[in-house]
């Protein structure tokens, strides 16, 4: 019987490394986000408010995207609203994944009460409207970034659950598992070494798809002003804002919805690609 | 026999998941610091007021207490009064409730039509360029959730070509009375189709915007599903027989592929509906989901609760549908 | 004795007849089986689809528990060992799978895939075990770095092969391991047994559908029908003069090559 | 002698360009049985796939020609040879478990071609398949009709796929691999049936097989075939008497039976592999040119 995956040819390289390359380009600009914004992203100028990206008339020098109703510089906020959005992938994107795999793994392949339980608490977690859930959260723990990186993570650790211990059930079902007890393995060595290495290019794909949906979620609740303080630059808030005044200003809505957009899609990519390139079985 | 059994094990675990989420929202909400009674009353209100008003709500009780209370109303259908609006939670909320779920099943019917078109095109021509080009757009449409096709839709069709409503639910100048709250559906019955044009106006982008990452998930499931089925013999026989390409694919294959997706596709729909919070927000869409943003920012206990239940009680009604559906659909279980 | 089998009884719960309320209906798959598996012996369990055979070798290497009677390995009472106290003895008894695809892990190299197993038991001097492993199977050494989907079939079949005799068990169970073969490697594999049983001193239980290669290779055979005995014997008594009516029935519808057959 | 199936120098290629079926020529009268024989590989189920049309899409004829029933297949349009097919061939597949569709009743699956293809009256169909199935000793045909697949065995989901076969009253049927899902009492009542079926309709039968045993059981005539070149086209009982290729010889050499004493199998010998790739490897030097 052969693998089905093996069948599908892919365009692998190109996507994988475009997602990379902007990626890099997101850390780049994050880091060095003081040296390289032309403006402070928090400096109002109430008499330059609204004015269009360079290339539209009445366009003022120096503010390369244009400004918000503030005067704010739209590009400068972009950048630093970089630094906020990819601590947030980062750290609940790994958050999530760990968590939600683990109890997907011991679920799906210890089975049995363990099992009962976790999939119990699963389906309770997928009874609640996750963006609603969030919102609750955050009105409950007080906006902040420690607020929304557990926002994230209890919202979402059932994703890597489900997935994971279906794949792992899958996976208990193989041969290879009874080979490895006939060789005299313990379940949990089993677990790790036979189990583990065949759902992690799951998990891989798994994780950087949390890592954009991380970044939505951040921009979800700046959206809805639960996220940060309200002035600090985060791409939700920027949104927010542009969608009140899009038809006045719609560089304001325009531009930090091409970076997230990317970003977003970027991660989920960037998992695909990675998934077919360093597994031994699809290469 | 096995049927029924299993009908009965899914009301019984639906009861547990509500209690569940009953008890979890209780708890949750119930650790907000503010005080929602202050901010109810006008600056001057003195402390004998505020202590009148929390034990009108049933705030100086323990937590336990409150629940059994609150559960013991819910018992009897009456889900507490709202605080920001001083009206009982259960009117208010089915209130909204038809324009939630009018929006949801607009979206979930487009998310299938679009979806199942790209899956059965795909799979006709399939191992061609044209099969490549339904997995990239189906990948690419999957990794953006909702809330971003929103926006983008927003632009496309609100400020770049502006031809759709981009907030609210109906054009205040339409003045019609409705007898129910199901506009959409009631004025299809009224053949009022100047009404439905407004109202497809405005439901437009955001049921597209729910819908899009659902047909790309049921585009990829059944296009996959299809492709399995294609490779089974009695599909092979059915070629041999002198049948074309598409009634190979339509009535051979189609009929046993959707089984294995629809599970999944009911799961998916519960995302949709949970994504409808988001997306009435941004298109400033009189629903359930707006009015839970606004009830959590004005801290609105009981009409939080009682939001977070429907959407709950809505989510596992549409699994235990998909379920029935499933056995419906499956010869093998019906005859069970 | 290697194996001395006692009333062995197997049931699984069959949950899609569960009532609503009591007890579990349960399928019998074996229904009380005794018999002896002397050492150095190699033991045929032939048997059609259902008949319980797959379920009667994993009952053996006690990757199933059974639910009546007793197991009896090299004279100590496996029968519900708990695993744990297990593991000491499973060295001595490894399996080789029907479907390499499945029993190998498809994200591990060959080399670890034999290796795995000996460093569990605290072997030693894991790359000369491969190799050796690997030159008793007729495999070249640098398959060691290859993964299994990289093989075919006869080669894939071989690394099962090489995993389980590493460990110088004193017992293999190999189940329909040449059913997924052609004609040529089928060959080939069962050539390769009969030498490694020779050379090894090994006591082998083949699990088959095939009785042709069960005359082949065994000096005992052991007919299984709805997960009863039916008939127990050595191999070549058992093939010159069946006794039962299930056993002469399955001979006669063989086909064998050979036109003069009396078949029809 | 009337020829149903007629192939001539047919080639099969992967569109990569690697090479399937290597100038497969072959003949089956009305009445025969002819049988394919080869290691799993060896492209004996593509030369069936090729007459029904029902090849993988990777797959492409590059040279040869079809002939069924006095028509040549590729000259015609893709929707009437597809009809034509319909009307002159069919096919018993391997597995009896996936060959039936599982969401429909099994009368349909027997009727719908004859009304929907062949354009007969429905009551007719209907008639036509109680008959069959009756054929085919299946107790109460008026029930079976009305059941789904799932509800019946294995042996009597292959019975109904047999008539199912003979329905359109076809000049060939195409058998892959019939049998090799099914136990061996169950193969033999099976095999009986299709040889039973074959001369009462007269047809002619394509067996393809890897079994040996079988071929010897079924066959009139057989082609071996080797990564895709037929290297031995024989009599059935010359085959087995007196094989010619050395290839044909060290695979009946290597086949196990249960009448041989212990240790007289050997594998297919390295020297006689090798021969046989230089072979196709000389064909595919002299195809060039």
């Amino acid at each position: 019987m052969r693998d089905a995956r093996g069948d599908v040819t892919r365009p692998i390289g190109a996507r994988l490394w475009l997602s990379g390359a902007w990626l890099a380009l997101l850390v780049l600009a994050a880091l060095c986000a003081p040296l390289i914004a032309p403006k402070d992203p928090l400096m109002q100028d109430l008499f330059l408010g609204r004015m269009p990206p360079f290339w539209v008339t009445g366009a003022e020098p120096g503010y390369l995207l244009g400004t918000d109703s503030l005067g704010r510089d739209v590009l400068s906020r972009i950048l630093y609203g970089a630094r906020l959005a990819l601590i947030v992938a980062l750290v609940a994107g790994s958050l999530t994944c760990f968590i939600g795999a683990t109890l997907g793994l011991i679920a799906g392949y210890y089975r049995g009460w363990p099992d009962r339980i976790i999939s119990r608490f699963v389906d309770i977690w997928m009874a609640f409207p996750p963006v609603l859930f969030a919102i609750l959260l955050i009105a409950v723990m007080g906006p902040g970034l420690v607020s929304i990186i557990i926002a994230i993570v209890v919202i979402d650790w059932t994703r890597f659950a489900r997935v994971i211990r279906a794949e792992a059930m899958s996976q208990g079902a193989m041969d290879y598992v009874a080979s490895a007890q006939v060789a005299g393995r313990t379940r949990f060595g089993t677990m790790l070494t036979e189990i583990l290495p065949n759902v992690l290019p799951t998990i891989v794909a798994l994780l950087t798809l949390e890592m954009g949906i991380a970044v939505i979620i951040e921009a979800i609740l700046s959206f809805v002003n639960l996220s940060i303080s309200t002035d600090s630059p985060t791409w939700g808030g920027m949104i927010a804002e542009g969608r009140t005044s899009v038809h006045q200003a719609w560089w304001v809505l325009v531009f930090p919805l091409i970076t997230l957009f990317l970003t977003v899609l970027s991660f989920s990519q960037l998992g695909e690609g990675l998934k077919d390139r360093f597994d031994p079985v699809l290469r | 026999m096995t049927v029924f059994r299993n009908i009965l094990i899914r009301l019984l675990t639906t009861a547990v998941t509500l209690f569940g989420v009953a008890v979890i929202v209780f708890v949750v909400i119930r650790v907000v610091p503010g005080n929602p009674i202050a901010m109810m009353l006008p600056p001057g209100a003195t402390d004998a007021d505020i202590a009148r008003l929390q034990a009108q709500y049933g705030f100086d009780k323990s937590i336990f207490q409150q629940f059994m209370i609150w559960l013991s109303g819910v018992m009897q259908g009456d889900f507490g009064t709202s605080i920001s609006t001083r009206q009982p939670v259960a009117g208010l909320v089915l209130s909204r409730l038809p324009a939630t779920l009018e929006l949801s099943i607009v979206a979930l019917t487009i998310a299938m039509l679009l979806g199942g078109a790209l899956a059965l095109a795909g799979t006709r021509f399939r191992e061609t360029k044209a099969e490549a080009a339904v997995d990239i757009t189906s990948g690419m449409a999957l990794s953006i959730p909702d809330f971003l096709w929103g926006l983008v839709l927003i632009l496309l069709f609100g400020v770049l070509w502006p031809v759709f409503h981009i907030s609210g639910r109906i054009s205040p100048a339409l003045n019609i009375d409705f007898s129910t709250n199901f506009y959409l559906f009631e004025s299809i019955l009224r053949l009022r189709f100047d009404v439905i044009a407004d109202l497809v106006g405005h439901m437009f982008m955001p049921a597209l915007a729910l819908a899009i990452p659902l047909a790309a998930i049921i585009a990829q499931l059944l296009k996959q599903s299809l492709k399995e089925t294609m490779h089974l013999d009695y599909v092979t026989l059915a070629r041999t027989k002198g049948y074309g390409e598409n009634h190979v694919i339509t009535r051979e294959a189609l009929p046993n592929a959707v089984l294995p997706t629809l599970t999944l596709v009911g799961v998916q729909f519960t995302f949709l509906i949970g994504g409808t919070v988001i997306i009435e927000r941004l298109f400033s869409y009189e629903g359930l989901g707006n009015m839970a943003i606004d009830a959590v920012i004005n801290r609105d206990l009981p009409l939080i609760q009682g939001i977070v239940i429907l959407f709950a009680f809505l989510f596992t009604i549409v699994n235990l549908v998909v379920d029935m559906l499933y056995v419906l659909l499956n010869p093998k279980l019906r005859h069970a | 004795m290697m194996y001395e089998i006692r009333d062995l009884k197997l049931s699984f719960p069959d949950i899609s007849r569960k009532p609503l309320l009591g007890p579990v209906p349960r399928i019998e798959v074996l229904k009380g089986l005794s018999f002896d598996v002397p050492k150095g012996v190699v033991l045929g369990i032939v048997g059609g689809s259902g008949s319980g055979k797959s379920t009667l070798g994993r009952a053996m290497l006690r990757l199933l528990e059974p639910t009546g009677g007793t197991i009896r390995f090299d004279g100590q009472d496996i029968t519900h060992t708990p695993e744990e106290h297990l593991r000491a003895v499973r060295q001595r008894f490894q399996m080789i799978f029907q479907d390499p695809m499945s029993s190998l892990n498809p994200r591990r190299r060959v080399g670890a895939i034999i290796s795995g197993p000996l460093r569990l038991h605290g072997m030693t001097d894991l790359r000369s075990r491969v190799n050796e492993a690997l030159d008793m199977v007729g495999l070249p050494r640098n398959f060691a770095t290859r993964y299994p989907h990289e093989l075919s079939g006869g080669q894939r079949q071989r690394v099962g092969i090489a995993r389980a005799i590493a460990l110088r068990p004193e017992f293999i169970l190999a189940d329909e391991i040449v059913s997924g073969l052609d004609v040529s490697s089928q060959a080939q594999v069962l050539n390769l047994l009969e030498e490694l049983v020779r050379d090894l001193g090994l006591t082998l239980a083949f699990v088959s559908h095939d009785l042709s290669v069960i005359r082949r290779l065994c000096d005992r055979t052991l007919v299984l029908h709805h997960g009863m005995i039916v008939e127990e014997g050595a191999t070549a008594a058992l093939f010159d003069a069946p006794q039962t009516a299930y056993t002469q029935e399955l001979l006669a519808a063989i086909p064998l090559p050979d036109p003069d057959q009396p078949w029809r | 002698m009337n020829s149903f199936l007629e192939v001539r120098n047919l080639n099969l290629s992967l569109k990569a360009g690697m090479p399937i079926l290597r100038s497969v020529s072959l003949n089956v009268a009305a009445g025969q049985v002819h049988g394919l024989v080869g290691e799993s590989g060896a492209g004996k189920s593509m030369i069936g796939k090729a007459v029904l049309g029902t090849l993988p899409r990777a797959l492409q004829v590059t040279s040869g020609e079809i002939w069924l029933d006095g028509v040549n297949l590729n000259s015609l349009p893709t929707a009437e040879r597809r009809k034509t097919i319909g009307a002159k061939a069919a096919l018993i597949p391997q597995d009896p478990l996936t060959a039936l569709n599982p969401s429909k009743r099994i009368g349909p699956q027997i009727t719908r071609r004859l009304v929907d293809i062949l354009g007969w009256q429905k009551s007719d169909a209907e008639a036509r398949a109680v008959e069959l199935l009756h054929e085919v000793h299946i107790p109460d045909p008026a029930r079976v009709m009305k059941s789904y697949p799932h509800e019946l065995s294995g042996g009597m989901r292959q019975r109904i796929l047999i008539a199912s076969a003979f329905a359109a009253e076809p000049k060939l049927i195409i058998a892959d691999e019939p049998t090799t899902a099914l136990d061996v009492t169950v193969q033999k009542q099976i095999l009986r049936l299709i040889a039973e079926m074959q001369q009462r309709h007269d047809t002619a039968l394509l067996f393809v097989t890897h079994d040996l045993g079988v071929v010897s059981k079924t066959c009139d005539t057989l082609s071996v075939l080797y990564a895709g070149k037929v290297i031995e086209e024989a009599r059935m009982r010359r085959f087995f008497t007196r094989p010619i290729h050395p290839y044909s010889a060290a695979l009946l050499k290597a086949t196990p039976t249960y009448t041989n004493p212990r240790g007289s199998l050997t594998p297919v010998p390295q020297s006689v592999i090798d021969a046989t790739e230089r072979e196709v490897r000389e064909h595919d030097m002299r195809a060039s040119r």
